[in-house]
């Protein structure tokens, strides 16, 4: 069971900020893992699919091959916009 | 020499966080304060003006990396104390959003710093805008500008000790 | 829209002055305070700690030059409200001098109109230092920093409005 | 007879900030006032000379070939150091 954690408009499209999410063995990557909740409908995939998307493994930014671990929180984070 | 980060609700005072920078002695103290515009450029063409600002942010996150970005600075500059606060929550026009407060000896220092400070913000600390404007909510688009006021910090080494005098 | 511009002996209220300039509903507002330093590095080599400060101006000339170092930075920069405030006569370590801030609806021009105000203030305007340290009094020398730091304002064009947000 | 300003150091150096001059005719621009003033003495003859020494007519930044007038407020000014 891994937390998911969708900002910014992120949240307005996959319905929620915030899903708990039991994935299959397979998915390994937050990049598999992305794909997994892309198959949850076109609009999501294609948000979390954009080129400035960003991953964040319990509040560290990685890279889209890092592999999360069972409990791990999954953030996913469009540009941002503060200030 | 200490460094305040504060992710807030609450407003904020201006004249406080001077007041804290004022103890260390410093020659120069420069403050940045950000503001909810009436004007929406963000939203649509047109122009809508804006009824409120909702304001997101990953909390934990977002202090670890404004604390990055100050390290950086601190690198960069020889300054002593600095303060960034960032509200978030619903925002109405003219209430402030952001502040960042340097104060340094030397007067270039603590303009290049809270320049930067703000660059930095902008582009790398996890804060999302959204507005809503005419009953429509609508997330806002980072600007290609703030991309680029960031992005000329990087080629450049650390500048402003230039010994100015404040 | 509007400038102030004062020379006074009284002491100066950060919040009061950024309060008027948000008046106008900017997105941005810079603020400069200079500060008397305990620190006596334009005195005499080994630094004697200041005992006061005292600052001399030319009447009705200071205002005249630091009104066309104001129109100069709207010219150049596309910003709201000015305000430039300094303080003549004797003044302690810790003392605040000078106050310089500006608001614009984006961060940029309001951080280069209030870094170039300091820069011409400090080389222009009639204003003379005498530190008092340790009995002994002397005039201060510019810092070729300073000159240099308001040269680099020579070479450039009118910066500013590359659109950044705040 | 004019008003004749010293500021910063050169104050010290004339003893006074401000002192009334009657010039005699051949005295015309604020170079020729200047070497007036000089015959002082050594010490104001020098520093009134100095390259980054400037001067104001009624409050204006002039050259040193400006003429002057009757009544005329001529102000020597050392460079500055405010802020």
């Amino acid at each position: 069971m891994i937390k998911v954690l969708f900002f910014g408009r992120l949240g307005d499209i996959a319905g929620a900020e915030e899903r708990k999410v039991s994935v299959p063995e397979q998915v390994r990557t937050v990049d598999d893992l992305r794909q997994l909740l892309g198959e949850d409908g076109e609009a999501l995939a294609k948000a979390l699919n954009e080129p400035q998307v960003m991953v964040a493994v319990n509040q560290d930014l990685v890279e889209w091959d890092h592999v999360f671990e069972d409990e791990d929180e999954v953030a996913f984070l469009p540009p941002v916009t503060g200030g | 020499m200490d460094t305040l980060i504060r992710v807030q609700e609450a407003d904020f005072d201006l004249q406080t966080e001077y007041d804290r920078l004022r103890v260390d002695n410093p020659g120069a103290i420069v403050t940045f304060t950000g503001l909810v515009r009436d004007f929406n450029r963000d939203h649509v063409a047109g122009s809508a003006s804006v009824d409120t600002l909702t304001l997101q942010h990953y909390p934990g996150m977002t202090e670890k990396l404004l604390a990055e970005i100050v390290d950086e600075a601190r690198e960069r500059w020889s300054v002593i104390g600095v303060t960034v606060l960032h509200r978030v929550g619903t925002l109405a026009p003219g209430d402030q959003i952001v502040l960042v407060a340097v104060s340094a000896a030397h007067r270039q220092e603590a303009f290049e710093a809270t320049s930067f400070l703000m660059d930095y913000l902008k582009t790398r600390a996890t804060f999302w805008k959204k507005v809503n404007a005419g009953g429509e909510e609508s997330w806002v688009d980072m600007h290609q500008a703030d991309r680029a006021a960031a992005s000329r910090w990087e080629a450049s080494e650390a500048g402003g000790d230039d010994g100015a005098d404040i």
